[in-house]
């Protein structure tokens, strides 16, 4: 072969396709700074959309490995796109890599060599929550989120690392047509007496529930801890709304654009300096995927037919991050850090997040145990 | 008043009118007689608009109509029964009759509720009921009243007396007996020829989509063997 | 006098408060033809609706050929032979006439439930549908679509589907409507060829018609039958005269 | 119980359905009187929140955001309705349906064109953005109580409109016969247009009232838009009353769903299961309730006098 | 003699397209692309489901909104076995269509007692509640679907995990649906059918009680749909309830719409430019659904009867009469 092929599977269509949009930045960005070569191939990405839809993505990632005859296929945001796509891909015998999305399933039993994750699995997050809520004091907290398999996900790590008591879940319709207007949740999240208020909301459902939440009167009354809800697609929209409510607002996350290594700098001002804004956690997981495939076909020089080798490769991580340096569990998914952050304002008086603190360190998911491979 | 020139019709590529002319004068009362499907709805429709004639010319009052649309002919003083009535299903008779109600031209003694109802007074007692519950009957005199209130110059009737009692049909004729001599014109169209000798000024008889007699009620009269061949009585 | 073909008894309708069918009492002898007069609006459609089982009466009963009809569904009424026609017309209007009357004729040759073999091939079905075209003078215009045709030529096509059936009872809503001159002369020609073979029951307005073929004559004036009887005695009758004829008819 | 929940969701339930309502009227004046089944009614929901949206950016203000986004809706419900629906009155419903969808798509598409995918936030002047205190310590948005008297406001004067003008008459009658109306003198085509553009306003206007508390986005209509369809199959096609009792039907429904189905659940199933199945259920409940009111009224809740 | 069916296709087109059908796995070869084999397949599976639907919408005048519920129901007869381990494809077959019959006279049997408009509602609601359904059984996936591991066995006698096989078992099942579907609309009960279409009320005079008519016609069509859905199970060996969806249901009306209703094959033709259009615009522009849609829009403007009446007026007029 004389290209790299990365298919690189998104959702670009229908309003989630703004974290979409974030990730094709991130991942035209990466590969202009590698000069669009990885060991002296030319790269070429081609993008689909999944339009937020399981059979799309399988579709589409069907005709990336029948049609296109791909190296790689990677992105999904979704976890139940992946779900539903990766046998697609396994079968065909290529190496797919989860820009974002990170099932249970694919990290316990349904693990595959040939998988690779560059952002955590599902319940990581939830859990570092859970022990923000622990050390801050919270002994009772209500908790939302979308129904489906990530939201499901995310409800299950904070109640594994939480040791006060869920008083009330709430699993939201998901979908193309999520349910957007919470009145009906968050006036039972106020009346059920719990102490604090955890929620996932990814995309454009977080904006609305922050806003909704602060004009139900809850702010100061039942405090917001939030992952995956809170970034860099919401806050913008935050600010023009003068939402000011989500100031000091915490959430916890494996990555910030405030991190604090070479890598990371270089992809933080890049991006900003390409697009004009901060790059979301999305865009960097994006971004490292290409730095990961890149070390894999560099180890062997080029010869894509060295599907061990590349895979030795990629097992070690060792790659430049714009987390820092991680290492990679059996099951592939990332062994890291998770931090606090907190939103406020840049000096440039654009709404952000900001690291406070680590609350785990070099974390392993609770999943890996199921993997036998 | 009226007056149509050489029309030919179509629906899609069978043609209906060969060559249709005919004319109504002002306050005359003009009929066209036929066989079922020779052509005389379609005529009407053609002077209303509601379908498009290929050739011709329709002038009324001078002003040419031809291909005008449907409303814009109404407003030149046209008053129309459909056959099959036709009255809107969804409401009331009161609604029926003054839905579309005018008086454009400024009548002296227009067309109101009360005049129709004391025309035909079995309306009287269903003024609030939907007219697709009325009988058969009903809804053919509320057709007319309905015509009447847009107080036309010429009204055309299509079968307007189908389905009416004998009672009803003759208070019908009667009253246009009254609208020809207070000076309305009027096209009809209907199966009773001795009533419409009676009444019409001039009659036009239609075979195969064109006039092939026209004349006088006296000549109608004085030419029996042509009614028994072209009418069939 | 019980054991007529067709009896109604006691029947009422109530429409709003208006009493459209008032405790009629009627009966149709076999083979006569049995006209209905009476003024517009005096309920004889929401009769015939209810002989034929369109709609439900309030109270009363019908017997048709012995047998209790009251609450027996429409389609089932037309299988026991009673077909009626429409006095606003009703038809498949995108199928062929053929076709509109071949369909009356299936209707009661056996079930419908025969997944597989061509249905336009059968002569069984084609045949009587030509006969019944044919009697109203439709044969030429048999593979036309119903849609394109005249009101008038509906009106016929109307009737041909009721005489389709082969209806043991026609009930027939004012089939000379909007018919001409010489259509409806050929429609009494054709409904006096049917007298006496065929039992039926005929609203009409059209007082030459209703005179010349009537064996008796029942009117209907607010949903009561005020009288009933030979033409004869109908046509001197002062009540219904004042109420219907009018001197029409003196 | 707690009584208080239950009055805030009541409340919830009322300005969900007077939303629904806001939509469901002019589809149900276009369904009904027109007899064209438009799907793209949802499409002109959204405009009218990315028009309300950018206004309210350049006016700064969210009241004259709307007032200025009101006409401009109902001018492109007109344009729509002369450059596409006109042509499809006399086609049958599926045409309609085809035809209307590919609006929708035409419609998304522009609208990630020119205002790319992000969606669009609307914020709220001070008074709107805050809550009313109830009784009982508890709290409601100022903003939902405003979108509940939008709605009945517009439930009477539509109401009145119809059943008491000419215009009203007029329409209902060029619904059944369009011809007929026409050969009686009366430019069917302009009124049709009118009440085109004026359903437009109102689906225009229940999209600037949900946008500042979700966002404007892309595609936000196609969802609501059968749930409004729902909404008027309840009511009975046609009837303005039956659209708002039908609104308010669903919009309590729904909103009592999410709030009480899973606790109810969990009275005869696992906690766990109950908390999986009580959104489907609960997103069901209006679709069972519809199959159980046309299961015993064919004609939904307020059939019209005819058809 | 009798018109057959009015709106009738070129029966040349209709060989020529299923010429092409049985040469497209060369033609895939060919060219080296193996995903036009997917493309096809997927796009008869759908044909299958639209002459289904067609069946009731364009013969019998009922417009159900909820087909696709019968595609999910006959997927996951597939999908659920196959989680327990069953792979037999004659159960699986079984199940489709059995279950999909008892579903569609279920929801048929009140469904039909409304009409038009609302009977487009009606069973639209019932699909939406089939879908629920099966998002809130958790054992299945709910929401995310369930993925299937193989394909239905057919002991011993097809291999459809081949390729190949799978394509040429689909072909032949369209073939035969085609086939089914001619043979009822022109028998007695298909002009039952079509007469309680156009005139239910004298149907019923005449003496049909074509509420029976309709609903066995009904319970035919989703069958036949459900076992399409056996198939697309196959297909994309992932079903989730999204499939049920009411765009979906959406789609194969327009497939049949766009194809033309009432027609024997235009429901296939509408499948495929549908399926086509989507696939090949969309590798255009990220905003292809903007000229998709003004498409629709406009050949239902200017084309009555879909892409059939586009072939029947190109037929006009380059003088190839069509059959009659
Ligand atoms: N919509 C139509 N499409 C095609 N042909 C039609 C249409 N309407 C009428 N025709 C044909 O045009 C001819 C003339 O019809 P028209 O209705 O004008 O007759 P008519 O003289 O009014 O008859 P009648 O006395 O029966 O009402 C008829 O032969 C009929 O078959
Ligand atoms: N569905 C209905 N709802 C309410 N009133 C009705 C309904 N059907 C008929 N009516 C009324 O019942 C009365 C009888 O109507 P019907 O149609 O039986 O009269 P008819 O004797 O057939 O008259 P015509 O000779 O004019 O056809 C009329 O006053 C009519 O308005
Ligand atoms: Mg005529
Ligand atoms: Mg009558």
């Amino acid at each position: 072969a004389d290209k790299v092929k990365i298919g690189f599977v998104t959702t670009i269509t229908t309003p989630a396709g703004v974290i979409g949009q974030d990730m094709v930045d991130a991942v035209n960005l990466a590969v202009e700074d590698i000069g669009g070569k990885m060991g002296g191939l030319d790269v070429e990405l081609i993008i689909e959309d999944d339009g937020f839809k399981p059979p799309i993505g399988k579709q589409k990632v069907d005709k990336l490995v029948k049609k296109d005859d791909v190296d790689f296929v990677a992105g999904f945001i979704w976890s139940h796109v992946l779900l539903a796509s990766k046998k697609s891909a396994l079968d065909a015998g290529k190496f797919l890599i989860s820009s974002n999305a990170g099932p249970s399933q694919v990290a316990g039993k349904q693990c595959d060599k040939n998988f690779f994750s560059t952002s955590w699995q599902n319940d990581q997050t939830p859990m570092a929550m859970g022990e923000v809520l622990n050390q801050n004091g919270v002994k009772s907290v209500y908790v939302m989120a979308p129904n489906y398999a990530a939201g499901k996900n995310m409800i299950a790590g904070v109640e594994r690392t939480f040791k006060g008591e869920v008083v009330g879940r709430d699993l939201t319709k998901w979908g193309k047509d999520a349910q957007l207007d919470f009145s009906a949740e968050l006036a039972k999240a106020k009346a059920s007496g719990a102490e604090a208020l955890w929620v996932f909301y990814p995309g454009k459902a977080g904006g609305a529930l922050i806003k909704q939440y602060e004009q139900a009167g809850l702010l100061g009354e039942l405090p917001l801890y939030t992952v995956f809800t809170v970034d860099s697609i919401a806050l913008p929209k935050l600010q023009a709304g003068n939402l000011g409510g989500v100031m000091g607002s915490l959430n916890t996350q494996h990555w910030g654009p405030d991190l604090d290594n070479p890598q990371n700098k270089k992809f933080v001002e890049g991006f900003k300096k390409k697009y004009g804004r901060y790059p979301s956690f999305y865009a960097a997981q994006s971004y490292d995927t290409i730095f990961l495939i890149k070390s894999a076909v560099e180890a062997v020089n080029g010869n894509l037919d060295d599907m061990d080798g590349m895979r030795a490769a990629m097992e070690k991580a060792d790659f430049p991050s714009t987390r820092g340096k991680f290492s990679y569990g059996n099951n592939h998914f990332p062994i890291q850090n998770f931090y606090l952050r907190e939103v406020v304002a840049d000096a440039d008086g654009v709404w952000t997040t900001k690291i406070v603190k680590t609350v785990l360190e070099n974390h392993q998911d609770p999943y890996a145990k199921d993997c036998k491979m | 008043m009226l007056r149509i020139e050489a029309i030919e019709t179509f629906y899609g590529a069978s043609q209906v009118l060969f060559g249709m002319s005919l004319e109504v004068g002002a306050n005359e009362v003009v009929t066209l007689m036929g066989r079922n499907g020779m052509g005389k709805t379609t005529t009407v429709n053609s002077i209303m608009g509601i379908v498009r004639p290929a050739a011709g010319r329709i002038t009324f009052e001078n002003d040419e109509i031809t291909n005008a649309p449907a409303h814009l002919i109404a407003r030149h003083g046209l008053g129309l029964v459909p056959e099959g009535r036709q009255v809107f299903p969804n409401l009331s008779v009161r609604e029926n009759l003054v839905a579309t109600a005018a008086n454009r031209f400024g009548a002296r003694d227009p067309w109101t509720v009360e005049r129709v109802l004391t025309m035909f007074p079995e309306l009287e007692a269903r003024i609030t009921s939907m007219a697709n519950l009325l009988s058969g009957g009903e809804q053919q005199m509320l057709a007319i009243g309905r015509a009447l209130m847009t107080n036309p110059k010429l009204l055309i009737l299509d079968e307007a007396t189908e389905g009416l009692a004998p009672l009803i049909r003759k208070e019908i004729w009667h009253c246009l007996e009254r609208l020809k001599v207070e000076g309305q014109a009027i096209l009809v169209i209907d199966k009773n020829i001795d009533d419409l000798k009676r009444i019409a000024d001039r009659h036009y008889i239609v075979e195969k989509g064109k006039v092939v007699w026209s004349g006088t009620s006296a000549e109608l009269d004085a030419n029996a063997e042509l009614v028994q061949e072209k009418l069939g009585v | 006098m019980s054991g007529a073909f067709l009896e109604v008894r006691d029947l009422y309708k109530n429409y709003g408060g208006i009493a459209a069918t008032d405790h009629v009492d009627l009966d149709v002898r076999e083979s006569e033809l049995h006209a209905i007069i009476g003024p517009n609006g005096a309920g004889k459609t929401t009769l015939i609706s209810q002989l034929s089982g369109e709609v439900p009466p309030d109270g009363g009963r019908v017997r048709f050929g012995g047998r209790d009809i009251t609450t027996t569904p429409a389609y089932k009424r037309s299988l026991l032979g009673l077909a009626r026609s429409f006095q606003i017309t009703s038809l498949m209007l995108d199928m062929t006439v053929l076709e509109n009357v071949a369909l009356a004729v299936q209707a009661h040759a056996g079930h419908s439930f025969r997944f597989w073999r061509p249905a336009r091939s059968e002569t069984g079905l084609t045949g009587p549908a030509m006969e019944a075209l044919a009697a109203v003078d439709l044969a030429d215009r048999a593979h036309d679509v119903a849609r394109a045709m005249s009101h008038g030529e509906h009106r016929q096509l109307e009737i041909a589907m009721a005489l389709a059936t082969r209806p043991k009872l026609l009930l027939l809503d004012e089939p000379m409507a909007g018919m001409g001159v010489e259509e409806s002369q050929r429609m009494v020609e054709i409904l006096r060829g049917l007298k006496g073979e065929k039992t039926m029951l005929l609203i009409e307005h059209d007082m030459d018609a209703v005179f010349t073929l009537a064996d008796r004559i029942s009117v209907l004036v607010y949903g009561r039958v005020i009288a009933t009887g030979t033409p004869e005695e109908i046509r001197n009758d002062e009540a219904v005269r004042q109420a219907y004829l009018g001197d029409e008819v003196a | 119980m707690d009584w208080g929940l239950f009055t805030i969701q009541m409340l919830n339930g009322v300005q969900l359905g007077v939303l629904l309502f806001l939509l469901a009227a002019g589809l149900t004046l276009v369904f009904g009187i027109m007899d064209f089944v438009n799907l793209a009614h949802g499409s002109l929901y959204m405009m009218g929140a990315y028009f309300c949206a950018t206004l309210t950016q350049v006016t700064d203000s969210f009241i004259l955001g709307v007032l200025l986004a009101l006409p401009l809706t109902a001018l492109l419900g007109w344009l729509v309705e002369l450059i596409v629906v006109r042509a499809l009155y006399t086609h049958d419903h599926l045409d309609h349906v085809l035809a209307t969808f590919g609006l929708i798509l035409c419609f998304d598409t522009a609208v990630d064109f020119i205002w790319g995918p992000t969606g669009m936030a609307i914020p709220l002047p001070a008074f709107l953005d805050t809550h009313v205190d109830l009784v009982g310590g508890h709290t409601f948005p100022t903003f939902r109580i405003l979108i509940i008297c939008a709605g009945l406001a517009v439930a009477a004067l539509l109401y009145f409109l119809v059943a008491h003008t000419r215009i009203g008459m007029l329409i209902r009658a060029g619904a059944s016969n369009r011809t007929m109306v026409m050969a009686l003198g009366v430019d069917i085509g302009k009124l049709f247009a009118l009440v085109f553009a004026v359903g437009a306003a109102f689906a225009g206007l229940a999209g600037m009232l949900i946008a500042p508390i979700t966002e404007a986005s892309i595609g936000m209509g196609n969802e609501i838009i059968i749930v409004a369809f729902v909404v008027i199959i309840i009511g009975g096609i046609g009837s303005i009353k039956g659209a708002f009792v039908a609104a308010m039907l669903v919009g309590l429904i729904d909103t009592m769903g999410r709030s009480f189905l899973d606790q109810l659940l969990k009275l005869f199933m696992s906690s766990q299961n109950a908390e999986t199945s009580a959104p489907a259920l609960s997103a069901m409940a209006i679709y069972v309730l519809m199959a159980v009111v046309l299961a015993f009224r064919p004609q939904g809740l307020f059939p019209p006098k005819v058809r | 003699m009798l018109s057959l069916f009015r709106t009738g296709l070129p029966a040349y087109v209709m060989l020529a397209a299923l010429a092409f059908l049985a040469a497209l796995p060369f033609i895939s070869e060919w060219v080296d692309n193996a995903f036009l084999m997917d493309l096809f397949l997927r796009l008869m599976v759908l044909a299958i489901a639209a002459v289904s639907l067609n069946l009731i919408l364009g013969y019998g005048g009922m417009v159900s909104f909820g087909h696709a519920a019968y595609l999910v129901i006959g997927a996951y007869a597939v999908g659920i076995p196959a989680y327990y381990g069953i792979y037999d494809g004659f159960t699986h077959i079984v199940i489709a269509v059995l279950g999909s019959a008892i579903v569609a006279l279920l929801t048929g049997a009140i469904a039909l007692r409304t009409k038009g408009v609302y009977f487009i509602m009606i069973t639209m609601a019932f699909a939406q509640m089939v879908f629920f359904t099966f998002v809130s059984i958790e054992e299945y996936g709910g929401d995310d679907g369930l993925v299937i591991d193989q394909r239905s066995e057919f002991a011993g006698l097809l291999d459809i995990e081949d390729g190949l096989t799978f394509y040429y078992f689909v072909l032949v099942s369209l073939v035969l649906a085609l086939g089914l579907v001619h043979r009822i609309v022109h028998s007695r009960f298909g002009m039952v059918i079509s007469g309680a279409k156009g005139n239910e009320r004298r149907m019923q005079a005449i003496g049909f009680p074509t509420y029976r008519y309709r609903l066995v016609c009904y319970v035919i069509s989703g069958a036949l749909c459900g076992y399409a859905g056996a198939l697309l199970g196959n297909f994309t060996y992932f079903i989730t309830p999204e499939m049920g969806d009411w765009v979906h249901s959406g789609e194969l009306i327009f497939m049949v719409v766009l194809g033309g209703a009432g027609s024997l094959f235009g429901p296939v033709l509408g499948t495929a430019v549908f399926v086509l259009l989507e696939e090949y615009l969309s590798r255009f522009t990220q905003y292809w659904h903007f000229p998709f849609g003004a498409m629709l829009i406009l050949v239902v403007i200017f084309t009555r009867g879909g892409v059939n009446g586009m072939f029947r007026w190109l037929g006009a007029r380059i003088g190839l009469g069509a059959k009659s």
